[in-house]
């Protein structure tokens, strides 16, 4: 193995040598280095398979456009699959793993799709496959899908925290290369709030891979002078390691940091990565331009580099891309990069210029072929030679690295993820960024500015706009001299003719020229098309790298300018962002808060199960030793209420006080039924109804003095129905004087229900609840033993005496304890939401599995309740639509099994007896189904077509899904207690 | 819009604050208005690409119904009220 | 041409270069039988079916962008017909049994994949609403399964059944659900109806309906007036714009979705998944990207780009139903306009003008529903009548009060 | 039978043992905090805010333009439900055992809130004595600046322990410590 890493030079710390391994194999480098300028310096040139041929690749830039240096980092739960080697920074103990490649990177059985390539051209899956039919899901789809994807994902859950953190600035400046540095310097000395975010782990871009020299210094010393002051400013926060990734409505950037991405031992105490909101009053893009490389047969051979990437491994990393590099280029680029080789003592073979002549400064002893180009590459697994084209005579050079320039392309990206298309330039022969407004401003190469100095004088030059739009503007800035900068201009040159090999453009997807070629002759002629037809810019750098080559390539088979084809959509994200980043907290038992009700601990105590009931934990049934299954305990409770008594916490159903002269009147309009007329002390059933005369939510509303009601809702529409109130007033009638606000933590509320529920309550209670002075639907202010003030409310979903207590919710628990005990000898139990369920289907009263916002009050029998008298209701004037009142619609009816023993499960659905399952029979479903303890028997609600004239009728429970058929009696729906007898003992 | 929302009451805030309720255009009708009418009103929507108004319930701030008015394309705002500051065009009961 | 096992390997042999074009670039003809606004997957699926079913050639489709340029090529490629009621449940499996046969019926592979889909359903009130669904579909012959825990285990191991917030209970499943790749749907057909005849016409923007007599005798477009005896709305998004030029009153608002791929794995999901606990929903396509999306942005919006919340809350949802995402990274976010409807069903109808055909209100669900809605609405131009499935799709069914309320929450078409 | 009222603090559960020495940046739960809901009638906004604001003992929270949260640490709630009741206009609602009153404070608190809430906390720009209803851990509370580097936030019962756990989770870099306040 020969070692590429100089004997001196570049940004790293040669003290501080880390160990790592790649396949396997260990390596050293040294902080500062990324995973794959530490491959490099150890001879690893071939790191990876493309993904459709798996030819053999290396790395080709030095960043985040990064196609091809793609691999597996860490082991277990922590392995992220796809990570770029080229911005991965380097830590001790780092595995990396190549992809997409089996049994080893060197011999890879997949790449004899290469040598079926030309059965494999863009597009042929739509072609072929087809015959015969069968084949494609037992052969040709498996063997696809075999072959998808590139690294593997752990699919463990990760042990890493992630988190989510707002910042708020007057300036944003994204990218901290010569352009972003001058920005940011103008606006923090200028005092204003600034955020300087880069991909990078060192800030200062470009200025540490050029060895031009910037105010009398090396430029990676200035840059690090610069970045020195900004963190002296207390208005300036530096961002390191992040990437913003997306632009989005009102000035709001989104970006994330890996906090501990190069940590060998990540802190417990530290996200993983965090993600930032940035809200910006102004911002700067200066993200800087991305070298294209040129598009030449065998373009994609390991050793194949940028010229800007071979510049940067060796004056950043110390890092030469090969020992005998050759150079092709058709602009200034090229002719840095093979004079900074030869500076560090490496070999340049020959510079090849496309261009006939240049003014470029030749290096001494080194060849150039003007009006000359590469055709094709020797060299599998890393290039070995190319051969040169010039008027129509070949020659073969050797070398084991190619730097390649093909010109500069603003990375405009950010800019035009808000549907503003880049504009094409025919002086700069590239897309610059297009015009979005004042408030953000591309600076820079990112703007088409190429050289050092013409980008420090326009990043302090967009900062003063800035400035002036912030009303913050201060005397200009000096731009720092610039000496020894090679001149940056380029003549386009989109492809290369006369490839031997295929000339790629995707090397990621294995897109090449042909294959574009193939995408206009089938009509595939839209850039759009054309990339999704050759898959062009579809791989993990988005053709960050091809996308621009593509569009001018076409645009020369088309014979038209670039500008008439136009780049594809840039959208979100500018890089890969990790699913756990956009997550961060919300996950795994964190992924919705949790609401406890403040009888938590009572059921608890109580033996409890607890049940989600939206972000609610609810008791739903207590079991007691020896009960061997739930439905043990709930039979048990359902009895024990019709028998004795029971405490149920109903503490999570909405409660909402109401106050005002007007709110008599607006309760009347919300509510279907009539409440002007509800006494002081009363409680009331009501049924809302949605504007189109579909029923909304029930509850109760009780008038506790003239002007002040307490609305309770269903535990699942309480915000639903808050926010249905506060739309109602605060839009349709304004006028109305009526106030709320929620009280639903206020209070701890326990439903004690059952015969013995009175003698109990009235050991708690130090009013006179006897039937005469609180009556069925009293609802009052009370003084319980003790001094405490509660709300009493006489309402009852059990169809039993029953009473809803509240009490403030920090009593809850200890009021709950006091009933329990004061019920003792009366045999009281806790109860759940399950009991308390079958409890209401004997009673036939509805919830929303009846109302399941296709019913009407008509259909679940509340009919009654449509006081239609009353001018006004929400809801009233399209409940009498024609298809809201057809007599066959879906009714409330009640079922019980004619063999007594056969179970009903909701869900099922309703078949004539004897006929045929289809949708033409289908007579409807069951809604709501349980065994009753206190029959003995299944019951069930459902809902049938015209269902209350059909009582008596015997129907198919139809349940396919689990196959049963139980034949059943239809009934009406109450099945205890149809007199509500015990509701007024 | 979109991202951030100017509450006159609460100040900026992010989308996640509020609810948003739909188009805030159609006036709902008397009780005694014809039926077409009523039917617009709950079924039809102008839809109109571009200028909007449109209910953003500020849910987990003042939860005051506001009028956004906005862009849908552009996604550019021009104006939050509250909502009973809201005059409707041309609403004539 | 046809594509055969011939073809391609004589192809192969002299270097892909004989390949026809895919479609004509024809220029529009001054008059058609049958003008079609909308060149997406319901547009073009719509020709083909006029062509080949009703025999009906003189066809033109008018698209303002590239054929397939809108929610055709920008959703989540689902397909399923898991449906509730019956106003919809016989149309979706009417279209899912068109997906199963549509290869070869329009020659052209656009890779259905029947890898079943799970709905995860997180509690008892869940399970019994699926189990009525279930048992809507197998009343109507629908395959449908009701699996426990253990069974959705099996199948899909990686999902978090031991740190949920909303543990997994169980799942709805449709084995003949699964996904299909989306831009060659549009491909397909566009290159079948081409292949019979009817005049593709991109970049052709309809500017203005021309009306006499109360019928519609043509369109203003952005390459002339184009003359037709019929004219059929399935601009999706855009209805309503179209649909202004000839007066139409719609139940219709436009609202934003968007929808993500992450970057190439190696196959992890064979399933089609939805998360009951949110609106999550994910896939992996045959190239290996995850392809996933949750809920609409909830603003009215044409803007083909979506907002940073929604999609935290997707990845929230994402991360949440399965952990081993986490260090996975997401690719590429975009928006689709969707055109919802105020019950969150479609409408696929004659309109007030006799000659004037409207498709549209697909909300979330038009890929699905491509293959039947195109047949449906030819159906529907060439024989003036409507096909039995979607008889309850109608026009007029919102005044008359037979909504078809799928999720239950009325006249708020966001909420659908 | 008379009720041994013993009042239970609903954090309770989420303190348990040992309280370390609070570190420079602390979260303080008040045990009984005295909150109200004030709501001024149709006309009366202006009024009742000026009253609420010139009463003595309690802190005005803003809520909506007419709705404010009363807070008092220092009197109980009989003696404001007492003052509150002479704002002519105003409807009121005793809040104190639905709301969870916490502080948090320190060099560190605004980076710290940064994670939890969107709005802007720079010094100069929400001032002391400045509040607002807002998310917070994906709950709705209402957060002020009670001091330099001082905040308060005013969080519904029962999503307390969520909003707890992940103001903790927030400051574990920070070495945030919690206990409470009587």
């Amino acid at each position: 193995m020969t070692s590429y890493r100089l004997g001196s030079g570049g940004a790293i710390n040669r003290g501080q040598s880390l160990s790592f391994t790649f396949d396997g194999q260990t390596y050293k480098g040294f902080e500062g280095d990324t995973l794959a300028s530490a491959l490099l310096a150890n001879d690893q040139m071939l790191i990876a398979r493309s993904f459709k041929y798996h030819r053999p690749r290396g790395v080709v830039t030095a960043g985040s456009a990064e196609p091809n240096a793609l691999m597996t980092i860490g082991s277990g739960a922590r392995a992220e699959p796809n990570a770029r080697a080229t911005v991965v920074e380097l830590y001790n103990g780092l595995a990396a793993a190549s992809q997409n490649r089996w049994p080893s990177l060197k011999h890879d059985f997949g790449a004899v799709n290469d040598l079926f390539s030309p059965f494999l051209g863009a597009g042929f899956y739509y072609k072929t496959f087809m015959w015969p039919g069968v084949l494609w899901e037992k052969l040709y789809e498996p063997l696809i899908r075999r072959a998808a994807g590139l690294g593997k994902a752990t699919m463990q859950a990760d042990p890493d925290r992630y988190e989510k953190s707002w910042a708020h600035c007057d300036l944003l400046v994204i990218g901290a290369g010569p352009t972003g540095l001058m920005a940011a310097l103008a606006a923090g000395r200028a005092g204003v709030r600034v955020v300087l975010a880069d991909e990078g782990f060192r800030l200062g871009g470009s200025l540490l891979s050029e060895s031009a020299a910037v105010d009398g210094r090396p430029a990676a010393e200035f840059a690090a002078d610069i970045v020195a002051e900004l963190a002296s400013l207390p208005n300036v926060t530096l961002m390191p390691r992040t990437t913003v990734f997306g632009w989005y409505d009102d000035m709001v950037f989104g970006a994330v940091e890996r906090v501990q991405k190069h940590v060998a031992s990540p802190s417990p105490d530290l996200p993983m990565e965090r993600l930032w909101r940035v809200v910006a009053k102004q911002a700067i893009l200066a993200t800087g331009a991305e070298e294209r490389p040129l598009v030449f047969g065998g373009n994609d051979k390991p050793g194949v580099v940028t010229a800007g990437a071979a510049r940067t491994y060796l004056n950043r990393y110390g890092v030469a891309v090969g020992g005998k590099v050759a150079v092709f280029t058709n602009g200034g680029s090229g002719y840095r990069t093979a004079a900074d080789l030869l500076a560090q003592g490496v070999d340049v073979t020959a510079i090849i210029d496309a261009r006939p002549q240049s003014a470029d400064p030749v290096p001494e002893s080194v060849r150039v072929i003007r009006n000359g180009s590469v055709i094709a590459t020797k060299g599998r697994h890393r290039i070995e030679g190319l051969i040169a084209e010039r008027s129509g005579f070949e020659e073969v050079i050797g070398c084991d690295a190619l730097a390649m320039s093909g010109g500069w392309s603003p990375i405009v990206h950010l800019m035009c993820q808000r549907g503003a298309k880049p504009v094409w330039s025919d002086e700069k022969q590239a897309f610059l960024p297009p015009d979005v407004g004042g408030a953000f401003l591309a600076a820079g190469s990112a703007a088409g500015h190429a050289s050092i100095g013409d980008c420090l004088k326009d990043g302090s030059a967009k900062a003063h706009a800035a400035l002036e739009a912030l009303g913050r503007l201060v005397g200009a800035l000096e731009t720092p001299e610039v000496e020894g900068e090679y001149d940056p201009s380029f003549v386009p040159l989109w492809y290369v003719p006369g490839a031997r090999d295929k000339a790629f453009v995707d090397f990621q997807n294995d897109v090449h020229v042909g294959d574009l070629g193939l995408a206009q002759r089938e009509g595939f002629r839209h850039i759009e098309h054309t990339k999704r037809y050759t898959t062009a810019g579809m791989a993990t750098d988005q053709g960050k790298l091809g996308n621009v080559n593509a569009a001018g390539i076409v645009a020369g088979m088309r014979g038209v300018s670039p500008a008439e084809i136009g780049t594809t959509t840039f959208r979100p994200f500018y890089t890969p962002v990790s699913f756990g980043a956009l997550a961060g907290t919300a996950r795994a038992e964190h992924a919705a808060p949790v609401r406890t009700s403040p009888l938590h601990n009572w059921a608890r105590k109580n033996g409890a199960t607890f049940v989600d009931s939206g972000l609610w934990y609810r008791s739903a049934w207590f079991p007691r030793e020896g009960e061997k299954t739930w439905r043990e305990s709930v039979d048990r409770e359902v009895l024990n209420v019709r028998s004795n008594a029971g405490l149920c916490d109903v503490s999570t159903l909405g409660k909402i006080e109401i106050f005002g002269a007007g709110a008599a009147e607006f309760l009347d309009r919300i509510y279907s039924n009539g409440f002007l007329k509800l006494p002081v002390g009363r409680a009331r059933y009501g049924l809302m109804l949605r504007e189109d005369g579909i029923v909304f939510d029930d509850g109760t509303a009780s008038r506790l003095s003239e002007n002040h009601y307490v609305m309770t809702t269903t535990t699942a529409y309480a915000a639903d129905v808050l926010a249905h109130l506060e739309f109602s007033a605060q839009t349709f009638w304004p006028e109305l004087d009526v106030r709320f606000v929620s009280s639903t933590d206020q209070w701890a509320q326990m439903s004690l229900a059952g015969p013995k529920a009175r003698i109990i309550m009235s050991r708690v209670v130090q009013d006179d609840i006897s039937d005469a002075a609180f009556p069925f639907l009293a609802a009052r202010d009370v003084t319980l033993r003790g001094g405490l003030k509660a709300r009493l409310f006489r309402i009852s979903f059990s169809g039993e005496l029953a009473y809803e207590l509240a009490v403030p919710a920090g009593y809850g628990e200890a009021v709950a304890d006091a009933v329990m005990d004061a019920g003792h000898e009366e045999g009281i139990c806790a109860y759940g939401v399950e009991a308390l369920n079958v409890l209401r289907v004997e009673k036939g009263h509805v919830t929303h599995s009846e109302l399941d916002g296709r019913t009407t009050a008509d259909d679940v029998g509340l009919g009654r309740m449509m006081a239609m008298q009353k001018p006004d209701f929400i809801g009233k004037r399209l409940s009498t639509r024609f298809g809201l009142t057809a007599a066959d619609r879906l009714q409330l009816v009640g079922l019980k099994p004619v063999e007594a023993d056969k179970e009903i499960k909701a869900g099922a659905h309703l078949l004539k007896d004897g006929a045929k399952p289809s949708l033409a029979n289908d007579q409807g479903f069951v809604s709501s189904a349980c065994f009753s303890p206190t029959l003995g028997h299944f019951i069930a609600l459902a809902m049938l077509k015209s269902g209350r004239e059909r009582i008596g009728e015997r129907i198919m429970v139809w349940d396919g899904l689990r196959g049963s058929e139980v034949l059943s009696e239809v009934c009406p729906p109450v099945f205890v207690d149809p007199e509500n007898s015990k509701l007024h003992l | 819009m979109a991202s951030l929302i100017t509450c006159p009451h609460c100040g900026t805030r992010p989308k996640e604050e509020f609810s948003i309720r739909g188009a805030a255009a159609p006036k709902r009708p008397s009780p005694t208005a014809k039926d077409e009418v009523w039917h617009a009103y709950v079924y039809v929507r102008d839809n109109p690409k571009g200028r909007y108004q449109e209910y953003w319930h500020h849910i987990a701030g003042c939860r005051r119904f506001l009028v956004v008015e906005r862009d849908n394309l552009t996604h550019e705002v021009f104006g939050v009220t509250d909502a009973s500051e809201f005059k409707w065009a041309g609403a004539a009961e | 041409m046809r594509y055969s096992a011939y073809s391609i390997f004589k192809e192969a042999l002299s270097g892909n270069r004989m390949w026809k074009p895919a479609w004509r670039e024809p220029q529009p003809k001054p008059h058609y039988d049958v003008i079609i606004v909308g060149g997406g997957g319901h547009g073009l699926a719509t020709a083909y079916y006029l062509a080949k079913e009703f025999g009906i050639t003189n066809v033109a489709v008018l698209e303002k962008g590239y054929l397939g340029s809108g929610n055709v090529g920008r959703n989540t490629t689902i397909i399923r017909s898991n449906y509730l009621l019956e106003g919809n449940n016989p149309f979706y499996e009417f279209s899912l049994k068109l997906w199963e046969g549509l290869e070869r019926d329009f020659n052209y592979n656009a890779m259905v994949s029947q890898r079943g889909m799970l709905n995860l359903f997180h509690s008892d009130g869940q399970r019994d609403a699926y189990a009525r669904r279930g048992n809507g579909m197998r009343i109507h012959g629908v395959d449908a399964e009701l699996l426990d825990r253990e069974q959705v285990r099996r199948k899909a191991p990686y999902l978090n059944f031991d740190h949920a917030r909303f543990p997994i209970m169980g799942a709805l499943y449709q084995k003949r659900a699964g996904t299909v790749r989306h831009d060659a749907v549009a491909w397909g057909y566009g290159r079948g109806a081409d292949a019979r005849g009817v005049d593709l016409i991109q970049h052709c923007e309809v500017t203005g309906i021309r009306r006499e007599n109360g019928l519609v005798t043509g369109v203003e477009t952005t390459r002339g007036f184009i003359g037709c005896n019929k004219l059929a709305l399935a601009a999706a998004g855009n209805t309503t714009t179209v649909g202004r030029m000839a007066d139409l009153e719609l139940p219709i608002e436009s609202h934003v979705l968007q929808a993500f791929v992450s970057e190439g794995l190696k196959p992890v999901v064979d399933h089609v998944i939805t998360y009951g606990a949110g609106h999550f929903y994910i896939s992996q396509s045959d190239k290996g990207g995850l392809v996933f999306g949750a809920e609409i942005d909830f603003y009215s919006s044409y803007a083909q780009r979506g907002n940073l919340q929604t999609v935290e809350h997707t990845m929230e949802e994402g991360v949440s139903l399965i952990p081993g995402l986490s260090r996975a990274k997401v690719l590429r976010s975009w928006g689709g306009v969707m055109d919802m409807s105020m019950d969150g069903s479609p409408i696929i109808d004659r309109t007030p003008i006799d000659n004037l055909y409207l498709n549209c209100g697909w909300c979330y669900g038009g890929f699905k529903a491509t293959p039947a809605s195109g047949f449906c609405f030819a159906h529907l131009i060439a024989k003036n009548e409507t096909h039995h499935v979607t008889r309850f799709m109608r026009l007029d069914r919102f005044e008359r009060g037979y909504t078809i309320d799928e999720a239950g929450r009325g006249p708020q078409p966001n909420l659908h | 039978m008379s009720i041994n009222l013993l009042h239970r603090h609903v954090l309770e559960d989420h303190i348990s043992g040992f309280e370390t020495d609070p570190n420079p940046n602390h979260l303080s739960i008040i045990r009984r905090a005295v909150i109200f809901t004030v709501l001024a009638h149709a006309g009366q906004e202006a009024a009742v805010a000026e009253a609420l604001w010139n009463a003595p003992d309690v802190a005005p929270r803003f809520c909506s333009p007419s709705e404010w949260l009363a807070v008092s640490r220092t009197v109980g709630a009989e003696t404001v439900a007492g003052m509150l009741s002479e704002i002519a206009g105003a409807s009121v609602v005793d809040q104190s055992d639905g709301r969870v009153l916490m502080e948090i404070s320190g060099p560190s608190v605004r980076k710290i809130l940064a994670k939890c809430v969107a709005i802007d906390l720079h010094p100069e720009v929400f001032e002391e004595g400045h509040s607002a209803a807002i998310l917070c851990c994906h709950a709705e509370v209402n957060v002020a600046r009670t001091g330099a580097d001082t905040f308060e936030i005013i969080v519904p019962r029962s999503l307390a322990g969520s909003v707890f756990e992940e103001l903790m989770e927030m400051g574990r870099e920070h070495a945030l410590t919690r206990g409470f306040v009587d």
